[in-house]
């Protein structure tokens, strides 16, 4: 096993893999840009080095800089997290050549699965369903219509080289289907350097189903059950679960030897994800593979009892998987909420600025892997994830109140977050039925957005002993503390 | 003790007196009996007719329970002085109805202004306050200068 | 199931109990000591009401007012905690008489297992094996004499109606004997208004190891497997864990069907803990049973998945037990440490005082069951037990390397703990290998206290940081934040 | 930068200096060049050597990654004043070898009072300084006032 890895990933995805380290014996080294000198996984790591910088282009991702501080600090293999490098071909060669065990699958899979076409053709291939399309080396838009008349509206025109959303239209019918498919190769262009696309049958209601494998260099690749990823809000997952309330055992077994067929058709080891979307009829097709950890793996680390982090470094440093398809059992339910910094109430704008007071929750069932710590400041330079809270209870019910009440007792002060729009969520009626596909936030847009400001009285009553002890203590002289919102009504009341 | 409330969708004076070792609280008529216990610089625990809540202040917000209100609190006196005088005289007319000290003018004459751009910022009550422009038009008239203090009811700029 | 139930306890039990609590949608009502106005449940709680007084006499323990405050409130049952009044005839029978329900077992199962001599006979009769003994009405020293010589030295000499080592003795020889018997006869009638004794043959390198059961008012009981808590220090367990490193599954079957057949010997229901002595040979006592949740529960709800809170609120509502025996299986191993406000290197003494800074850990497998936050005081009118920490992990060896994770993120500043104490034992030889009894700590107790104070040359840079940067803020004028150790050393400087 | 620290074993003086962003230290002929960071007012953290530390602050102690030390830092011309002038002329006296003020006098003439005894308060260098009896005996004289300055070298009480 290594004795030094170096962490090439910030926020709270470092602070995760920092902890597994320590468990496993092993030195973390951090880097750090710098916007994050104050940040959490530096004060966390044995060791922390510079990389300069502000925006991820300047720091996280350059990846000279990552490989000079992993040589001079004596680490033997890199841990990519998610995001950043972790996807990035030629980093994983990069460390190769330089001796570094790059923590992920070999360079080869990450290129087949990153370019779409390539992995739905290789997919195909592997008997693992695609959603129809088309995909062929100088798509006209005349081809492209024809197969969309074929398959029937709507479809989706996607970029071969693309991810999160750019380069992406969805064609609802005839009349819109030429600008779309320029705008979308454009889009591709510009995003991506690369402006081929494809298109693709859209599915109706869908489900975002995806399969967590692992697999070793010996060429044993385990599933380790699904997350319902269907939570969204514009492609970005809110909330994920283990199991998902959509499938059956059998369904799960399909669909779990299915990623398993597609990971050693590109000859996977390290623990990936493969994407699923399931109509409501549940036919699945494969979406796309991700080559690295994804962010909501604590929901399988709690069904299965495996720590994924663990087993990467185990199976990066050759060892053989020890867990068997067959010791692979979902024991109960798990539920994780992202926790953003930023505004429902106004868009879901990020709310960077000072965390004044955090409060994390604890006791049965409940892990909160936080990236942050009362004090820190939330940047705007990266991901407004400052948190994933996740939970644990033998069945989706009691999860569901476990992660209300772990939700009560999070408190995030100064900045604005998303927490009282997860209750709202969590309490709506079709997520409770389990209910939902992809479409869930935005037709309930309204009802999550609600507020119910029971306590409104006791928020008055507090601001007055507050303004009034205030008052005897003479501290109001400044006006500041209890009233700097006046200023906006004083401004009102002018007389102009 | 009087003291005027506002909330996102309320506004009116509340009475707050304490009685021993707890408060005695008026809101629009409801009547509260309340138990605090500060924890720290920031934190409280509040005890309202048995119920506990736990109670966070930042500069700007409370939260009760961790769930985030914006209530606004300020002596009735310096309200009523912010929003007493309703002068109308001069449609473009820039007036300030309390003393203050002009803090910045960000206008000069022969300007064009339009309708609630801002025009100078007073310094008074301790707070900063912008003044907009009435309506749109050009700048007449400056009648000030920066960090110079001002007369209630004074005319600072016209606008035509 | 109830709508509100109070909670006739403090600190983290009473906090533990508000979580499951809210979980299940039952307001919780805390009550609190003058002392404990400030305190971590008393803001947790959905209501909260004073009790007065300071010491446990004078609040906790005085069953008209807490009753008084359950009907004042409209709760309709009271969780007692563990302590105070949870083994408590009397008020067990009080919340009877008044309508409300005692979540606990039949007021007759405390009364007969709260007295020692009652509970061996009661035990005897039910084929629990018990150490061999001699209890009698009115027992003379010169039968306990006669009975220490015909089993052996050592004896240990216990009171009737007592607990946690008041009025216990350990006799080695026949001449210690005359003297122990009469102390132990008066310090139990000191402690317990109560001065019967029985004498026991006492056991070497024992093990304490209890069995967790669960029964409900329809006659099923089951057992949630053992928990170790040979770590003791004075009788007072420090660490526990689940499963133990020293038996096996035949054993652990035998115990847990002996502690069934103990606990139906009662007619008990409620979680309950039936207690061993097991000796090196494998051979287990009954030594008591405890009629209450215990601190140690959460070991048992990691490896089992089963909420304790939430069955003995079921089971006092009436549910039939819906987990069958063979429902309970052992998932991996969990360890607890017990954060104690107390100072290692002074004799374990109490240390009260203002926590100036507190950091819980979390992520993977980690739990911590507080009582305490950032800012509160410990104080010295109740246990000093400040937090449980628990971890999960599949095996014992990861369990103990995620335990020393999280105890390395722990941080409590400003009063002293037991945390690097408790570093110290987890990295024992002794108990890395499961080879340990409740000996361990006192055979070991110089190498359990030694410091190695690695990182002291980085304090001194840190210091030297702190002072030159206050020094040049002009902050070093009172001479108290960066020196007032000084205040010693001058002392000692003076020439008088 | 001088300063004079002690630890539970190790009594010496370190120089510490501020090279741009970092602090340069010579602890014992170590040299260590430190990368430290104000994370709130308690906290901060330290890079040495490209090892990363969390570092507490409390009223008396410092925390490395949990871990508690208590170091003491002062400025040595303190030390040297607080440790100068080993006067010994007399066993039964009590002297101060700095100027200070005295805050209290725990003793009166005819006391009887135990070796290691404090019988004085004394106000110097900012700190409040008990002085020890010397050996046991009675208290025969004493010389000073409460609330009163005291020169160095001064006889405060004497013990027969």
């Amino acid at each position: 096993m290594f004795d030094k890895v170096l962490i090439a990933n910030r926020g709270e995805i470092a602070v995760r893999v920092i902890r597994t380290l320590k468990e496993m014996g092993i030195k973390s080294v951090a880097v750090f840009s710098d916007i994050d000198r104050k940040s959490f996984h530096v004060n966390m790591a044995d060791e922390a080095y510079p990389l300069g910088g502000k925006t991820s282009a300047e720091s996280y991702l350059v990846m000279d800089k990552i490989i000079e501080v992993a040589k001079k600090s004596d680490a033997q293999a890199i841990h990519p997290g998610y995001g950043f490098l972790s996807e990035n071909e030629k980093f994983a060669k990069m460390c190769e050549d330089n001796g570094i065990v790059f923590i992920g699958p070999p360079p080869s899979a990450i290129s087949s699965m990153g370019d779409k076409v390539t992995a739905r053709r290789i997919m195909e291939k592997a008997g693992v369903p695609i959603i129809p399309g088309l995909e062929k080396e100088g798509l006209t838009e005349e081809e492209g219509l024809k197969f969309a008349k074929r398959v029937g509206f709507p479809v989706m025109i996607k970029a071969s080289a693309g991810g999160g959303g750019k380069g992406m239209r969805k064609v609802l019918n005839e009349s819109e289907f030429s600008k779309a498919f320029r705008q979308a190769k454009s889009e591709a262009l510009s995003s991506f350097g690369d402006d081929r696309v494809y298109i693709e049958k859209f599915l109706e209601e869908p489900h975002h189903i995806e399969i967590q494998i692992l697999g070793d260099k010996h060429g044993n690749v385990i599933y380790l059950g699904e997350r319902e990823c269907s939570v969204q809000r514009r492609h970005q997952k809110v909330i994920e679960e283990s199991p998902s309330p959509f499938i059956d055992d059998d369904m799960r077994k399909k669909m779990g030897e299915t990623a398993v067929r597609a990971a050693q058709a590109v000859g996977y080891f390290n623990a990936g994800t493969v994407e699923f979307l399931v109509d409501k009829h549940k036919n699945f097709y494969f979406l796309e593979m991700n080559t690295r950890l994804q962010v909501e793996h604590p929901v399988t680390e709690w069904v299965t009892g495996v720590d994924l982090v663990e087993y990467q470094l185990r199976v990066a440093a050759g060892e053989k998987l020890d867990i068997k398809q067959e010791d692979v059992v979902l024991r109960g339910h798990s539920i994780e909420c992202r926790i953003y910094a930023e505004d429902p109430e106004k868009n879901f704008m990020p709310s960077p600025g000072k965390i004044e007071r955090l409060i994390t929750p604890s006791g049965p069932g409940v892990r909160d892997d936080s990236g942050v710590f009362e004090g820190a400041e939330v940047s705007l330079y990266y991901d407004p994830m400052i948190s994933k809270l996740t939970v644990f209870h033998r069945n989706r019910k009691l999860a569901i109140s476990r992660m209300l009440r772990a939700l009560d007792e999070y408190v995030v002060a100064g900045i604005k977050t998303n927490i009282e729009f997860h209750k709202r969520v969590l309490t709506h009626p079709d997520f409770v039925k389990g209910k939902y596909d992809t479409t869930f936030i935005d037709n309930n847009i309204d009802y999550l957005l609600e507020r119910e400001n029971v306590n409104e009285d006791i928020a008055i009553v507090a601001s007055l002993i507050r303004y009034y002890n205030s008052s005897f203590a003479g501290k109001v002289k400044e006006g500041k503390k209890t009233s700097s919102k006046w200023k906006d009504y004083a401004k009102n009341c002018w007389i102009i | 003790m009087e003291v005027s409330v506002r909330t996102g969708k309320r506004e009116f004076d509340a009475n707050i007196e304490k009685e021993k070792d707890r408060y005695k609280i008026d809101i629009e008529g409801k009547q509260f009996f309340a138990d605090y216990e500060p924890l720290s610089e920031t934190d409280g625990n509040l005890i309202v007719e048995g119920k506990s809540y736990h109670v966070i202040f930042t500069d700007n917000s409370v939260y009760v329970n961790g769930v985030h209100f914006d209530i606004e609190t300020i002596d009735p006196l310096k309200k009523e002085l912010l929003k007493s005088t309703k002068l109308e005289k001069d449609e473009g007319a820039v007036v300030t109805s309390m003393p203050g000290n002009v803090k910045k003018v960000l206008v000069r004459e022969g300007d064009r202004v339009e309708a609630g751009q801002p025009v100078v910022v007073l310094e008074a009550m301790k707070m900063e306050n912008e003044l907009d422009a009435p309506k749109s038009g050009i700048v007449k008239k400056v009648n000030v200068k920066e960090n110079t203090p001002v007369e209630a009811n004074a005319v600072l700029i016209e606008i035509e």
